[in-house]
């Protein structure tokens, strides 16, 4: 949906900050621009609705050259979210979000109905309309900058490093939020940001640039984790891409075992007998630690646990933190609906592997 | 009245008018030694309260208050104030300028001390200095940039009031404006101001220069502005809106 | 105090007088500062050439300025133009600056996102630079207003009607309350309009009294 | 000149010459002041509506704001404004002087009858100091004038009765010109009190002379001419009502008057100019 | 070697921002301060040197009370390097770091000399000596920090997040330098950090904050990654603290394969043939990718490599990336070593738990 054709930005009399890209970007997907700082990322985003002009080539979005529109229309026609929230400070978060529609010329009362709306939309109450953006924690104000982005509920989403000035748990709960809201909505997303991880995450494909502006890899971000196009992609991916590759697998196979467990309120001493690991579990069945095979009072804390529907890495990361070696899988009540053994999930890896050679 | 500007230039090229008692050059001599004791006593007071309230923190609304207020205090009003209780003299006008010069060195000198960052300020206490090495060799040499754009700004405002003080029976090149004005002679009063203007200007480039001298230059490096002015002349309004933006 | 209660509708007129002189040049320099600085901002060679020749314009004597005033204008002698105009001069020398830092303490990261919102430059400049940077040009218009209430009594000196009389006269009559009176009153003229200035940018900038800390985390 | 006033506190200066308000000026002490109040006030109350503008400044500003219009009538001394408009003239008798004025007053303006009233510059040195140098008259200061400072406004270094006549008629170069911006008053006499200078230029109207016992050179050359008081106007905006007002006020003025006048306002008194000049015009029968 | 007894800071009239801390600290030994935004783990540093003057309870430090020291001596015989670098910057990069030995005496030449050679003990060209802080890079500017916390010679060294202002491979970097410079020098270390991988990275041990200034858990970082404490613990270490944990078992134990090697430039189409997966190597024996049983001519990128001396974390990564399902293992110089095979880690690691469940 979006083009970019031989596209070249030299910034005044320097080396090229984005070098002869070519690329497709696809509609309704999430495209990420990964890579190091300087490497072009930002430049590349900006071009596509003229904050930045290109210095050679072009760049059409659904077929029309952008350089052909003006740049204050196409602009409207694209939300944009950025690092800093990027938010009015003298405007109530509603007006904040109604900005674009109000350019665009939609009534006051119809652009500030719709932003109320949006709120909800990324998760927000409604009394937080009225307050300032400084009234917000770090975390809402981007998801204001994303209501604001939908407002004029544009086709393409261009964002740049959006999530990266927020902590880590936050910036969790936003990766899934968007992702999320991007199952709803089905924009064409462009997203910066130098994260691999939030990359791998985030993006159904991922182009990672290299220094100096070129294009080093654009694939897949599975893809990328497990062949990487060249030393570069390699280094930058890092070193745990063995098991990051695996949040690409689904466990759905993994076999669950059932396991001896105890109530929290039945134990005594004799408990879990010498030589088994017995799970302790509280009324509802909800996994609390385990109980050691040579110790009946002593409650070991657990690793961490496997969902329902997770994916191998969270299922092999269950069984190795396991200080019995048995992954806790629980269901969506979060109730133990068995164990998985670590050799079990690393042979449905060697056969994910297998299969993956035999149809390359 | 073109030939105003051409009887002005004749009347500064006058040699007749730089010589003798109230020649030119007696007249800016004691222009200058007006300029140098206000500025000397007005130092002495502004700067030790300065780096104190910088340095500490303490008594900040009490200085922005008093500073506010001496600012509102209008110099001729003081000037004829003082004369009509002390009598003609040397130091009436004086003080009337102390007080004019007061806050813009004050308002410089604290709002150098706290625009240094906290973090460079927190490692040198951090590393052991005693608080006066934290004054004088972290704070003091970051902030000087500052200090001397309120220093820059109050030797401006008394090179140019020095003139209004003429008024009452000083020297000084206020003498052309006051003696040109009764006399409605135009080139003197014209010529005057140009005198003291550029007087001004010279004075300011000198502290310019002694500025990019004396200051380090990793002190002065501010990567973030644009592009300083090329003849930084004052900056009457920076130092203040620190000052007084935080009162708001 | 008997003085002044005797006098005060001599005063009161001074004073109504005094302030327009000292208000006037306020909005015309105002008005002058903000699009010349506006257009100072363009490159940097422009913006040190308009800093350093409106810095040049406040080493002019006011006294000086006030007499040649007339010769420049056409204007009478006893004009208040000439005040007016001469402090106009000076309160751009103060407010040229102030509006550039002012402007500069828009930031940047605003702007690109207005940009990229799709706002039009003379849009964006009434809706988002202008009214962000209200809080640095209100702190340089306090200074300007009390440098500028102070500075009118220079005007005095020329017979032009202000508070600045009280000194002129006091002295010739040797008459201290006369002067004190004077002072005074400038002195409330400046607390007073420096109130008003802070209730206009209270006025104008409700969000910056909105308490920074976010209240309560309220997200679903 | 010709700028309308846009801001209104100037009275309005329209060009229309009946039935328009007049502008009284004064000059920048307060025996002027008083003066410009004494004819409003008579002007008034003939009828004719007066407001006005103190403080102008010195001879060289007001005059030319009597020229341009900014004020239509202003009180004036008849030899300083002689000398004002023909630098070299030589008359010195009142009554010389006023002959001579209408001739060189330029176009538009002209002056009312003197009154008796008369205030001079005169060279006054503290009893103490005439003691000293036996000081008797001007002339005798020729001896000792190279010892001696001079304060006076900054203008007596250029007026043709300042130190070019103390000069030319008595051959006294002082030692210094300090100058004062009080017009002869209470700096200057502060300033000769404290002998910081020792021969002041104070007019002779000054209370402050007899208060202080302070001793007036007499000017046996005739260097101070005569300086009576007389309205000088603008003829644009004159009308018959208005002369007889302010004929009528010179008729009775004296220079008693004025020293009782000044002393009501730069005395211990403080009376504003407008109340002593209402009080004296009262007095004399002039307002009811 | 520094030791908390009931410390509490309480700044004024809130909640406390430290809680009846007791810690001692091992001398010669890192330890971490990690936790979450507003935990007190600043403030606790900042007693140790008297930044901040407890509300109650003693800290000693060698067995002195430093409420008994003069403050200012106190801080000179400790180091102190927070995140922004907190250079002077009116002062060359040199002088920088002579500040304490100058402010206790020592001649400006000899305080120079030190200064150079410090320059050099933290991986700085000596040409940088000259310049102004402000010319550095963020990473420069840390390095310089820490040369000027070490310039005194102290025998303690205090560390607020020193770098988390800089990018991650730079962080990086800097950690492997501060880990190596400490196995020279031995210094008593206190380092605060947010980052759990940086706390397990660094600390010889590690202190867990839980808001409100309450000491969660501490010990050794592989105790915390293998039994958190509680549920904040685990929840603050991460979901992939079973990967992690492998970082704290060595792998020398793994048994190294044979495999079958090409050279590049001896590559033929029938090399590698069916069924069997290649690894190309160069002339020195350097892994170059690997050749797929079914085709001979590609060159599949390999996956991450197992370094001799690596840990089990690294063993079993290079096993799960490799496209051949077997993990490369190189010698110092880079070349094949053999490979390794995934369930053999496994039963390495299972090894090692087994062994921990017996001796617990
Ligand atoms: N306005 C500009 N003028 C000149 N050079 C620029 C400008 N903007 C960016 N550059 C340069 O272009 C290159 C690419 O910058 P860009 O901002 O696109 O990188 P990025 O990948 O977004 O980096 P980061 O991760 O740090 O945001 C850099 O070398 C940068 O210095
Ligand atoms: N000078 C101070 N005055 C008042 N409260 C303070 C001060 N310094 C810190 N606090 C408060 O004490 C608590 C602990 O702060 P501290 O800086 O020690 O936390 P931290 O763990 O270092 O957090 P961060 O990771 O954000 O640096 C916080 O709630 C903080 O707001
Ligand atoms: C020129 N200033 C306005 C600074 C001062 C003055 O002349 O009164
Ligand atoms: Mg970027
Ligand atoms: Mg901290």
């Amino acid at each position: 949906m979006i083009v970019f054709e031989n596209v070249t930005k030299r910034y005044q009399g320097g080396q090229p900050a984005v070098d002869a890209l070519s690329m497709s970007i696809d509609k309704g997907a999430i495209t990420v621009f990964v890579g190091p700082s300087g490497c072009g990322k930002t430049t590349s985003l900006r071009m596509i609705n003229r904050m930045v002009e290109p210095s050679s080539g072009t760049i059409t979005v659904a077929g029309r050259n952008v350089s052909q529109e003006p740049a204050a229309r196409l602009r409207r026609s694209m939300g944009y979210v950025m690092q800093s929230s990027g938010l009015m400070p003298h405007r109530s978060v509603l007006d904040n979000i109604a900005t674009v529609p109000r350019l665009n010329g939609v009534p006051k009362a119809a652009a500030r109905k719709r932003a109320a709306e949006l709120l909800d939309v990324v998760g927000l109450a409604p009394v937080l309309g009225k307050r300032y953006p400084s009234q917000l924690s770090g975390g809402q104000q981007q998801r204001v900058g994303v209501a604001r982005a939908l407002a004029a509920d544009p086709p393409v989403l261009l964002m740049d490093e959006p999530f990266s000035a927020v902590d880590p748990v936050v910036r969790d709960e936003l990766q899934q939020e968007l992702l999320r809201l991007q199952r709803e909505l089905a924009k064409t997303i462009v997203f910066v940001t130098h994260d691999i991880d939030e990359a791998t995450v985030l993006g159904d494909k991922v182009a990672v640039f290299a220094v100096g502006g070129k294009l080093a890899q654009y694939a897949a971000p599975e893809e990328i984790l497990r062949a990487p196009a060249n030393d570069f992609v390699a280094s930058f991916v890092g070193r745990d891409r063995g098991f990051r590759h695996l949040a690409f697998n689904a466990a759905d196979a993994v076999r669950l075992h059932p396991v001896k467990m105890v109530q929290s309120a039945e134990r005594t001493v004799a408990d879990g007998g010498p030589g088994e690991w017995a799970l302790v579990v509280d009324a509802d069945g909800r996994p609390l630690g385990w109980s050691s095979p040579r110790d009946g009072t002593g409650l070991v804390p657990g690793g961490s646990l496997f969902h329902r529907g997770d994916t191998l890495r969270r299922a092999l990361d269950a069984a190795l933190s396991s200080p019995s070696g048995l992954g806790v899988a629980v269901d969506d009540d979060g109730r133990v609906a068995g164990v998985l053994k670590a050799a079990e999930v690393l042979a449905l890896i060697e056969e994910t592997r297998q299969n993956r050679e035999e149809r390359p | 009245m073109s030939n105003i500007f051409t009887d002005t230039f004749a009347w500064l090229a006058d040699p007749q008018q730089w010589s003798g008692s109230s020649g030119i050059a007696v007249r800016l001599a004691e222009h200058l030694q007006y300029t140098a004791l206000v500025m000397l006593i007005a130092s002495a007071i502004a700067v030790p309260i300065g780096l104190y309230v910088g340095h500490t923190g303490r008594g900040r609304v009490a200085v922005v208050a008093v500073a506010g207020a001496l600012r509102a205090l209008p110099t001729l009003g003081l000037l004829t104030l003082f004369v009509l209780l002390a009598g003609i003299g040397l130091m009436p006008p004086v003080w009337a300028l102390v007080i004019l010069t007061v806050p813009p060195l004050l308002a410089g000198t604290y709002a150098g001390v706290s625009s240094v960052d906290r973090n460079v300020v927190d490692a040198a206490r951090a590393m052991g200095m005693t608080e006066l090495q934290v004054l004088f060799r972290a704070e003091v040499p970051n902030g000087l940039q500052v200090m001397s754009g309120g220093f820059r700004t109050g030797i401006l405002q008394v090179i140019a009031t020095v003139s209004v003080v003429a008024y009452i029976n000083l020297g000084g090149l206020g003498r052309y404006l006051f003696d040109g004005l009764v006399l409605s002679d135009f080139p003197q009063m014209l010529g005057g101001s140009l005198l003291i203007a550029g007087l001004a200007i010279a004075v300011d480039l000198i502290l310019a220069l002694f500025q990019r001298l004396f200051l380090s230059p990793g002190a002065s490096a501010k990567p973030d502005r644009s592009q300083p002015a090329a003849v930084d002349l004052t900056d009457p309004v920076t130092a203040e809106a620190v000052v007084q933006g935080g009162t708001s | 105090m008997g003085w002044f209660l005797a006098n005060s509708g001599h005063v009161f007129d001074l004073a109504g007088q005094h302030l327009v002189l000292a208000i006037l040049p306020m909005v015309f320099g105002l008005l002058i500062s903000i699009p010349l600085a506006q257009f100072a901002r363009q490159n940097s060679t422009l913006r040190s050439v308009v800093v350093t020749a409106t810095s040049l314009l406040y080493t002019i004597p006011s006294l000086a300025l006030f007499i040649i005033l007339p010769s420049i204008l056409a204007t009478r002698i006893l004009d208040p133009l000439n005040v007016v105009v001469a402090l106009t001069i000076y309160a751009v020398a103060l407010l040229v600056r102030a509006a550039l830092d002012a402007f500069d303490s828009v930031d940047d990261d605003l702007r690109q996102a207005a940009v990229a919102m799709g706002y039009k430059p003379a849009a964006r400049f009434v809706q988002i630079d202008l009214p962000l940077s209200l809080p640095v040009l209100f702190a340089g218009l306090r200074v300007v207003s009390v440098s500028n209430i102070s500075l009118v009594s220079v005007a005095a000196l020329l017979g032009i009607g202000n508070l600045g009389m009280l000194f002129t006269s006091g002295l010739q009559r040797d008459f201290v309350t006369e002067v004190v009176v004077g002072i005074i009153a400038i002195l409330v003229l400046a607390v007073v309009m420096d109130a008003v200035l802070v209730l206009l940018e209270r006025l104008l900038t409700p969000w910056s009294r909105a308490s920074t800390k976010p209240a309560g985390g309220a997200s679903a | 000149g010709g700028a309308s006033d846009p801001l209104g506190t100037a009275p309005a200066t329209g060009g229309t010459a009946t039935g328009s308000a007049l502008v009284i000026g004064s000059a920048d002490f307060p025996e002027s002041q008083i003066l410009a109040e004494v004819y409003a006030g008579a002007l008034n109350s003939a009828g004719v509506t007066a407001s006005t503008k103190p403080n102008i400044g010195s001879r060289e500003v007001y005059f030319k704001a009597v020229q341009d219009g900014s004020v239509d009538i202003i009180p004036d001394y008849s030899g300083n404004l002689l000398l004002h408009v023909n630098k070299d003239a030589a008359e010195v008798s009142a009554e010389d002087i006023f002959k001579a004025l209408p001739g060189k007053l330029p176009e538009g303006l002209a002056v009312l009858e003197p009154s008796k009233a008369e205030n001079k510059d005169a060279m006054v040195v503290t009893k103490a100091t005439a003691e000293k140098y036996q000081l008797k008259s001007i002339e005798d200061l020729a001896k000792v004038c190279s010892e001696l400072v001079v304060g006076a406004p900054a203008t007596f270094a250029e007026r043709a009765y300042g130190l070019p006549g103390l000069k030319k008629n008595y051959n006294c170069v002082p030692k210094k010109l300090e100058p004062f911006s009080d017009g002869g008053g209470p700096l200057t006499v502060k300033a000769l009190l404290t002998d910081q200078v020792q021969v002041a230029d104070i007019y002779t109207t000054t209370p402050a002379i007899a208060d202080n016992d302070l001793v007036v050179l007499p000017d046996p050359k005739n260097n101070f001419i005569a300086q009576q008081v007389l309205p000088l106007y603008s003829k644009a905006k004159m009308t018959d009502k208005a002369r007889d007002a302010l004929n009528n006020v010179s008729r009775i003025l004296t220079t008693e008057d004025l020293i009782n006048l000044n002393r009501a306002v730069s005395g211990d008194q403080k009376q504003n100019p407008k109340d002593a000049a209402a009080a004296w015009l009262k007095d004399k029968g002039i307002v009811k």
